[in-house]
């Protein structure tokens, strides 16, 4: 008797947990990410940019015969967006980094491209990987999508082929994991988080790798779920093994985690004010919303304490208040 | 020496970046504030102070004052807001600030350094730092953390240089501005900053040489250049009418080298006949207010645009000063203008209208002087400036806070025949700082300052060593205070001039006599040979 | 290691003690020259004047050397003793390692050693003092030259 | 001791010696050595006699080739360029350019089938870069299309000419397919495969069943009893260029 | 302060991009039911269970094309002992699912996986001539 | 460093936009041969390797050019050439990637060529050729780099970049002999059934290579500030003119074996290149234009006063280059196929497309030499 309800009880226990995992997690990481996502950008715009303040990395546009640098230190409004492209799609300014190095007592200093060549390639083969998840997001799948597919697994290596990106991105994060491990200078500046947001992401990514070339998955199921998050109905499909559970809560996890912590910079590179700002201040004038009147020393007060002293010299006094 | 000192070899102590406490040694830190300058300026909590004391004497509520500042300049502050968030700390500028180089005090790296008030802000103002503390990276504010506040934000010299190599351009000097303000709120104040700024704000300049010395200083100057040019100039004092009222940094008119420049500038007006004014109440062009917050920024900013308007002037030409272009160029305008009763400036000899400083009407003189190279219309002999190979030094604000790169360059290479290029990384945009700015260049901070201005002096050591380079120029009125000191120690034999100084060497003035001399009358020809780069001391 | 190597690695770790205490780790533990070029500095002159106090003290390469050395502790955080007891120190490493070492004769040419650094540090600190002066003497120049004309 | 040219190579690849050592012998094990060590094995070795009378007779005739590119889907493309052949008809001047003289060419007959000899020593294996193409244990030289990179490196070693390449692809060219043999993919190498399909089958290649008067016999050249070795040793048969030393499995009785 | 407005649009634009899925989703009423599998013949059993079939087909196409091509295994024994002949095209589409079309495809396209030119060679039948014949004619040279 | 390659004046931006819009001429016929198949090309069943693989035939000699500068200079302590060994090694960097472009493009199936990699396979000469070519492309590249970072920063390279120099040059010829063995060891190709292929591949790599070197460091010395040197630009003048003779008499060594012993076999292909076979003829004119270029040069080379004077000198130069470009990069490789094995004689003749592609590898290559020669001599001129 007990058995007879006990074991729908529990079936439904299960498929309530398992609901809760595959659906509840998500809508709840991804409401998490938007929304504070949004408070995070809605708080920096909140607060105004009082000054203008660019970093100038190359010449003004002053005199018309002198050739300025229209990039790297815009005067007009296009110029900033042409340097905060360069900045956000190919990291202008890691590009510019060197290092430092003693030789013959001296300073000299050597390229070192390093951290902008990983970081380039993490960032853009995570795009990629993130387009390519479109798939099983949206059906019918975006020809685009298909495309860029097709071209990331374009060299034919086992099957289903390698996505070059999946290499890519795993390099990338090794890499820089690895130099924070390594070098002495970055162990000691690196943080909990640092740590914690690579390993996700690390994880991530080899719970997705895994998935396509070892423990397999039923895509179809994945897709069933994934549109139906998609659409607001959700589904709880048989046959997402264990390894696309930790996916997708991994997942979840960054995405919740995410505007509470520094991968807020991806909305963040756009309000640079050193960055996104022509620089233009004397050209135009700029506002401070919050300007408020201060005590000066006026030329009144200025005059009348050293009147004396301005007569001893000859300066001529203001008219106005001389009398 | 004891035992125990061996243990030093084994693993290093593993102490963590949050562990707040310093010691202040001799020479790495600056006098605090006399009380009586604090309370000329009207700042709070004036009292007479030693950071090097266990008791700061803070006011009962500082930790209350300190987040109520913080809160309050999160909300004014777009910059300070997105930097306190956006760090990745991925360590591109680590290598990037020159005060590390010169002490490897890891502290001194950039993202520690904003990592100090980074801290406390996860602590009080982020939700994942208000629940999980420490492992969110957060910090409790103690006294001890606003010490180290004080030590290292006064360690910093606002040069903005690993704000170039930031990923998400994060300017350091901005969160030190916000710090040393937070600082400021309880009173804790350097003295070499908040006495120049009350004797700017209530005499007109940082000495606080009153008007009357002011002129006598110009007249001497004068009497200095008739005896080298034989052409006596005016001296105009507020002149009301003017076309041009002339700002200079107060140092031109009372120290050594900029002297020089200040001779340079007065031959240079003469010959082109330009008809200006200096004042008496603007005669501080430069601005400690910048170092202390942008408060007093622009309360001593004010005069300049009062002075003008006073004046009835149609535009200001400022002279060669570093952090008074990056307030002139970035905030005078928008914290004290508009100034709308100026015009447009525009040069009266070549015609040229400066587009680019139309709303603010303020030119650089070596923006104004190259424009007048470009056209011809001033003569010049090199040869007069024979005696020097010289090197260029980009001082930090023009180069990153302005982009005044080619003018002072075109003006160098016209008025000299030798001049030679230090290493690319150390000039332009990547300029290393001299060590001494935002309001260091203390005579107690000195070994602080010679610390810090080792990678510069390192490159002018190369150009040295390669080329013979015995002067170095630039146009900031802090490098030449503080570069000489620099120099003699790192790379004794390399003398510092202001850009005009040159100009004013090679200048051929109408009607002028025969000039056996520079401006520092000195003979033109070097008498004895060079030294030759090999005997240079190794140091 | 051979033993040269490593009492050069102790002298080193004995010569950058006398730093505050985070730096040191960096200085230490820190093996780039990219990363740690303080370090480097000391550590490569430390490494010929070692050489020079086996050999023959030759000055035209210990002298630089040693000047290098003192000339960047001058300005760090140190008293006179911290900036040159690191000579010192490599009495007792040499001890500690090499004990078969002829004590006597390298003694002397540690105390030659630590004389000329005596010597380099005071004549590093006076360059201090006088460029010191020299920096306050330019600061008031003009107001002192007019004083002196008399106008 | 003879060295055979694969141990040479294992040895040249397997130090990678730098070349001109002097002292490097080049010799090929004759048919005879293998024969005898992998008959007592039991293994097979696949060949096939074709009996060149019988073709004179049938002047034009081209059954066989036609079975055999039927049966494999081997296109027909428009392009003489881009032809791919796996068995097909040739001059015999051409075919046996130097074992005639000018008064015997003519008498030999006109045409002589071609196709992939099967070497026992094939060229075109040693140079596969994948090993897309290789040996098998009972002498048929394989291709696996899937592993091809289309290098056309084994079309360049073989001197039978017996390879083709997928210039274009051949799907549209096909005529009537085959269903039961995939057709293959733009930018690989192909080529005669001795109906290896038929063979696991029991059956024997498709260009020997479609020849009406039997003009070619396929067996095992290791069993001594073989209808293939009893023509042999019966008729007088000559091989395509044996002096490169490739060892063809293809006997063509005079 | 003036620059509100191009944030909070970026903010939109951003928001907008990340719920793609989702306005399309709605937008194209896209259901949950997954692809119609046609066409199964009267089989009931796969030479491998079902649930590894749909995560790992490939595997087995694989091990079934190196097996054959290169090591002559031409049959394939199930789990329950039957054997197979090794074949995708002979075996697995005409006697159970029919055609590429009708079984493959449905699946492939809903997910969006490209097969690794599998379907270069193996189709049953093989596309039609005619038409392909005049696409090839188009790209002559 | 490389942002050095990102600043310059019009006409280097002019020119990068040139080779930039012949790349994309050349990635557009790619992407037609991708879809279509390597019957976009003049290739044939007969004659089956075409332009193609003869340019990567003949950059595995230009990038001989480096080795050539390092091996005097390193070990024979050439000063003269301690200014432009940077260059023959960059040379070496853009003429390797070249090879390994033209040998993809030639590829039937280039997706699938990292099978090469996933299944080794020694008894294969083009599994060698891989690795020599890789090799030889990491230790150019590495010891290009080293040097330049040194130079970027005014001290001298490391010292353990000495032996992967030294370990260069040996490897250098090794990308000669391996190059040449994927041809030398085909029964039934008699035209490079021939022992000397590897000594004429050496020596005409050894004149080809540091011809267009010559070239580049004339043109450098006309475009931008850097100046090779007239000593180093003459002692290399006398290496391609004693590589060039050796060459030439190599050439001949060949034709009188073939031609004089008469067997059909090994006459046959050079008769085909310089008389035409079978009334077939195409490739006749391109052998005697390299008969005669090759003869002018030589004329001009072994002559000292004739080769002092730098116009002539350049002329000679690209004389050389070209007759070999001709010899090497066409009638080699195509002659080899001609007769078939069964006899049959097939023109081939590169179209269209295929030239967009080898214009395309060539813009690529030239690409990245203008990079590297860009970052080069910015670099000198910082310092």
């Amino acid at each position: 008797m007990a058995a007879l309800v006990a074991v729908p009880l529990l079936a439904s226990a299960a498929g309530v947990g398992k609901g809760i995992l595959l659906v509840g997690i998500p809508y709840a990481a991804f409401a998490i990410f938007l929304g504070g996502l949004c408070w995070r950008v809605v708080g920096w715009a909140r607060s105004p940019v009082p000054f203008r303040i660019p970093t100038t990395c190359g010449q003004q546009t002053s005199l018309p015969w002198i050739k300025s640098a229209p990039l790297d230190n815009p005067s007009t409004g296009l110029g900033a967006v042409g340097r905060m492209a360069l900045e956000v799609l190919l990291f202008r300014s890691l590009f510019r980094n060197n290092r430092a190095e003693i030789y013959d007592q001296r300073y000299v200093f050597g390229d070192s491209k390093w951290l902008w060549l990983g970081a380039l390639a993490f960032h853009w083969s995570l795009l990629v990987i993130l387009l390519r998840h479109l798939r099983l997001f949206v059906q019918p799948v975006p020809a685009f999508v298909l495309f860029m597919g097709k071209v990331d697994s374009f060299f034919q290596i086992g099957a289903p082929a390698l996505y070059l990106s999946n290499v890519v991105v795993l390099c990338a994060l090794a890499y820089l994991l690895l130099r924070r491990l390594w070098d002495l200078r970055l162990r000691y500046i690196s943080q909990f988080s640092d740590y914690f947001a690579l390993l996700l992401l690390l994880g991530t990514a080899l719970t997705g790798v895994l998935m396509r070339y070892g423990t397999r998955v039923d895509v179809v199921a994945v897709k069933r779920l994934a549109i139906g998050l998609a659409t607001f109905q959700p589904v709880v499909p048989d046959g997402v093994g264990i390894v696309f559970l930790i996916h997708l809560l991994m997942v979840s996890a960054l995405a919740a985690y995410f505007p509470f912590s520094k991968l807020v910079h991806m909305g963040g590179v756009f309000l640079s004010p050193t960055r996104n700002l022509a620089n233009n201040s004397r050209m135009k004038r700029h506002v401070n919303p919050w300007n408020y009147p201060v005590k000066t020393h006026t030329y009144a007060e200025w005059e009348e304490e050293f009147r004396d002293k301005l007569l001893m010299a000859e300066i001529p006094l203001d008219e106005a208040k001389h009398d | 020496m004891t035992d125990n000192r061996h243990k030093i070899e084994q693993v290093p102590p593993r102490s963590d970046w949050r562990d707040p406490a310093v010691e202040f040694r001799k020479g790495t830190y600056c006098h605090s504030a006399g009380a009586k300058y604090v309370e000329a300026l009207g700042l709070p909590n004036p009292r007479d102070w030693n950071p090097a004391d266990a008791d700061w004497k803070l006011p009962s509520d500082w930790k209350e004052i300190i987040l109520n500042g913080m809160a309050e300049r999160l909300e004014r502050f777009r910059s300070f807001k997105l930097f306190m968030d956006v760090c990745v700390r991925c360590g591109a500028c680590a290598d990037k600030c020159h005060y590390y180089l010169g002490s490897n005090d890891p502290k001194n790296m950039p993202m520690v350094r904003a990592e100090l008030i980074r801290s406390v802000y996860r602590r009080y103002f982020t939700p994942a730092g208000r629940v999980f503390g420490s492992l969110a990276g957060g910090r409790e504010l103690t006294e001890e953390v606003i010490k180290e506040w004080f030590y290292y934000f006064y360690q910093c010299s606002e040069c903005r240089r690993c704000s170039v190599f930031c990923p998400f351009g994060i300017d350091t000097a901005e969160i030190t501005m916000i710090g040393r303000e937070l600082l400021n709120l309880l009173g804790c104040n350097i003295n070499w900053i908040t006495k120049p700024a009350a004797d700017c704000f209530r005499v007109g300049n940082h000495l606080g040489i009153q008007p009357h010395a002011f002129k006598d200083s110009l007249e001497f100057a004068a009497d200095e250049l008739e005896e080298v040019t034989g052409i006596r100039v005016d001296i105009p004092i507020g002149k009301k009418g003017a076309e041009v009222l002339f700002v200079m940094p107060s140092a031109d008119f009372f120290a050594t080298p900029h002297y020089y420049t200040l001779l340079g500038y007065m031959s240079l007006f003469h010959e082109i006949g330009l008809d200006f004014t200096y004042s008496a109440y603007a005669s501080e062009g430069g601005n400690f207010g910048l170092f202390t917050s942008h408060e007093m920024m622009k309360r001593l900013n004010a005069k300049i645009y009062d002075e003008a308007r006073r004046l009835g002037v149609k535009w200001i030409l400022g002279g060669e000063c570093g952090h008074m272009w990056r307030v002139l160029h970035q905030y005078m305008e928008t914290m004290n203008g508009p100034a709308d009763f100026l015009e447009a400036p525009v040069s009266p000899v070549t015609g040229t209208r400066f587009e680019n400083a139309r709303s603010t009407s303020m030119v650089h003189i070596c923006e104004f002087t190259a424009d007048l190279l470009y056209h011809d219309k001033i003569t010049l002999d090199p040869k007069r400036n024979d005696k020097w190979s010289v090197t260029y030094h980009d001082s930090c604000n023009p180069a990153r806070g302005m982009g005044l790169l080619e003018e002072p360059r075109y003006v160098l290479k016209r008025a000299c025949n030798n001049f030679h290029e230090m290493p690319e990384n150390t000039i332009r945009e990547q300029t290393f700082c001299c060590g001494s700015g935002s309001g260091l260049g203390t005579d107690e901070n000195l070994e602080m300052r010679l610390r810090g201005g080792f990678p510069r002096a390192n490159a002018v050591r190369h150009v040295r060593e390669k080329h013979g380079v015995n002067l170095l120029s630039c146009i900031c009125a802090i490098d030449k205070a503080t570069m000489p000191t620099l120099l003699e120690y790192w790379v004794p034999g390399v003398e510092v001039a202001g850009v005009h100084e040159l100009l004013g060497n090679a200048l051929v003035m109408t009607g002028e006599k025969e000039r056996t001399t520079n401006l520092r009358g000195e003979p033109l020809q070097a008498a004895v040979p060079e030294t030759s780069p090999a005997e240079v001391v190794h140091g | 290691m051979r033993t040269e190597d490593a009492i050069l690695e102790r002298w080193f770790a004995r010569a950058v003690e006398a730093y505050p205490g985070e730096t040191v780790r960096f200085l230490t533990a820190e093996r780039d020259q990219f990363r740690n070029p303080v370090g480097h500095v000391l550590r490569e002159n430390l490494a010929v004047l070692l050489r020079e106090l086996l050999g023959g003290m030759e000055p035209s390469r210990t002298k630089p050397a040693l000047e290098a050395i003192i000339r960047v502790r001058a300005v760090q955080e140190l008293t006179a003793t911290q900036a040159v007891e690191f000579v010192f120190a490599l009495r007792s490493v040499v001890g500690e390692l090499a004990p078969e070492h002829d004590a006597l004769s390298l003694g002397r040419k540690v105390d030659q050693l630590a004389l000329m650094a005596f010597d380099e540090y005071v004549r590093c600190r006076e360059k201090m003092y006088e460029i010191r002066l020299n920096e306050s003497r330019r600061a008031l120049s003009v107001p002192a030259a007019m004083a002196r004309m008399g106008s | 001791m003879k060295l055979t040219r694969k141990d040479f190579l294992r040895v040249l690849a397997g130090s990678a010696v730098a070349v001109g050592a002097g002292t490097l012998v080049h010799a090929v094990g004759s048919a005879n050595d293998r024969e005898s060590a992998e008959a007592k094995n039991g293994k097979k070795r696949w060949g096939m006699a074709i009996d060149l009378q019988k073709c004179r007779e049938e002047k034009g005739c081209d059954l066989c080739s036609r079975a055999c590119h039927r049966s494999h889907n081997v296109p027909r493309l428009p392009d003489p360029a881009h032809e791919v052949k796996w068995l097909w008809n040739e001059p015999n001047g051409k075919v046996f350019p130097f074992q005639q003289n000018d008064y015997t060419r003519h008498a030999l007959g006109e045409t002589v089938p071609v196709l992939c000899n099967h070497c026992t020593n094939p060229a075109c294996v040693r140079v596969c870069p994948t090993q897309a193409t290789w040996k098998r244990g009972d002498g048929v030289v394989m291709m696996d299309y899937h592993r091809c990179i289309g290098c056309r490196y084994c079309m360049a070693a073989c001197p039978y000419g017996s390879r083709s390449f997928n210039y274009v692809d051949p799907r549209p060219h096909l005529g009537a397919p085959n269903p039961d043999f995939p057709p293959r993919t733009a930018g690989v190498v192909e080529k005669c495969n001795f109906c290896e399909e038929r063979l696991a089958d029991g059956k024997q290649p498709a260009c020997v069943e479609a020849c009406p008067r039997n003009a070619m016999v396929f067996g095992d050249l290791n069993d001594g009893n073989s209808p293939i070795r009893q023509l042999l040793s019966g008729r007088y048969a000559v091989q395509r260029q044996p002096e490169l030393g490739c060892g063809p499995s293809i006997f063509y009785l005079v | 302060m003036g620059d509100r407005p191009l944030i909070y649009g970026g903010l939109c634009l951003f928001v907008a991009l990340v719920t793609f899925p989702v306005w399309k989703g709605v937008a194209a009423q896209s259901s949950t039911k997954g692809p119609e599998v046609k066409a199964v013949v009267d089989k009931k059993q796969c030479v491998a269970p079902r649930a590894y079939m749909r995560e790992a087909h490939m595997e087995l196409l694989v091990a079934w094309r190196d097996g054959k091509v290169r090591r002559q295994e031409r049959h394939y024994t199930a789990r329950d002992g039957t054997v197979y002949n090794v074949s995708l095209t002979g075996t697995c589409l005409t006697q159970c699912h029919g055609s590429k079309e009708k079984f493959c495809d449905s699946c492939h396209e809903y997910a969006g996986v490209s097969a690794p030119n599998c379907w270069g060679c193996h189709t049953s039948p093989p596309a039609e001539p005619a038409k392909m014949a005049a696409a090839a004619a188009g790209e002559m040279r | 460093m490389l942002d050095k390659a990102l600043k310059g004046s019009g006409r280097y931006w002019g020119w990068i936009a040139f080779l930039l819009a012949l790349i994309a001429v050349g990635f557009t016929c790619y992407l037609r041969q991708l879809a279509y198949g390597l019957g976009i090309t003049g290739l044939s069943r007969d004659v089956s390797w075409g332009i193609y693989i003869a340019q990567f035939t003949f950059f595995v000699g230009v990038a001989a050019s480096a080795v050539m500068v390092v091996l005097p200079y390193y070990l024979h302590n050439v000063q003269q050439f301690a200014r432009i060994t940077i260059l023959g090694e960059l040379l070496a960097v853009a003429a390797v990637t070249m090879c390994m472009l033209f040998i993809f493009v030639d590829m039937g199936q280039p997706a699938r060529v990292l099978n090469v990699l996933l299944y080794p396979t020694p008894h294969s000469m083009m599994f060698w050729d891989m690795i020599s070519l890789t090799g030889y492309l990491l230790l150019n590249g590495v010891i290009a780099w080293v040097m330049l970072s040194a130079e970027q920063k005014g001290r001298p390279a490391p010292s353990w970049i000495k032996p992967v120099i030294i370990l260069s040059i040996p490897w250098a010829i090794s990308i000669h002999t391996v190059t040449a063995f994927l041809y030398n060891g085909l029964p039934g190709r008699p035209l490079w059934f021939t022992a000397i292929l590897a000594p004429r591949f050496l020596a005409s790599a050894f004149a080809s290579g540091p011809a267009l070197l010559i070239l580049l460091c004339l043109a450098l010395r006309r475009l931008t500030s850097f100046d090779a040197g007239q000593e180093a630009i003459r002692r290399l003048g006398v290496i391609v003119a004693y590589a060039m003779t050796v060459n030439v008499f190599f050439l001949f060594l060949e034709l009188f074996t073939a031609l004089y012993s008469g067997m059909p076999d090994h006459a046959e292909p050079f008769e085909y290149l310089f008389f035409g076979l079978d009334g077939k003829n195409g490739l006749v004119p391109v052998m005697w234009l390299s008969v005669v270029l090759a003869l002018a040069s030589l004329l001009a080379l072994l002559v000292p006063r004739f080769r002092r004077n730098e116009r002539v000198l350049a002329l000679a130069s690209l004389a050389v280059f070209l007759s070999l470009w001709l010899e090497k990069g066409m009638g080699l490789i195509v002659a080899g196929f001609v007769p078939s094995p069964l006899r049959a004689v097939t023109s081939y003749a590169p179209t269209a497309p295929e030239w967009g592609i080898v214009a395309g590898v060539w813009g690529i290559g030239a690409l990245l030499l203008t990079i590297f020669y860009k970052i080069t001599v910015s670099l000198r001129e910082a310092n």
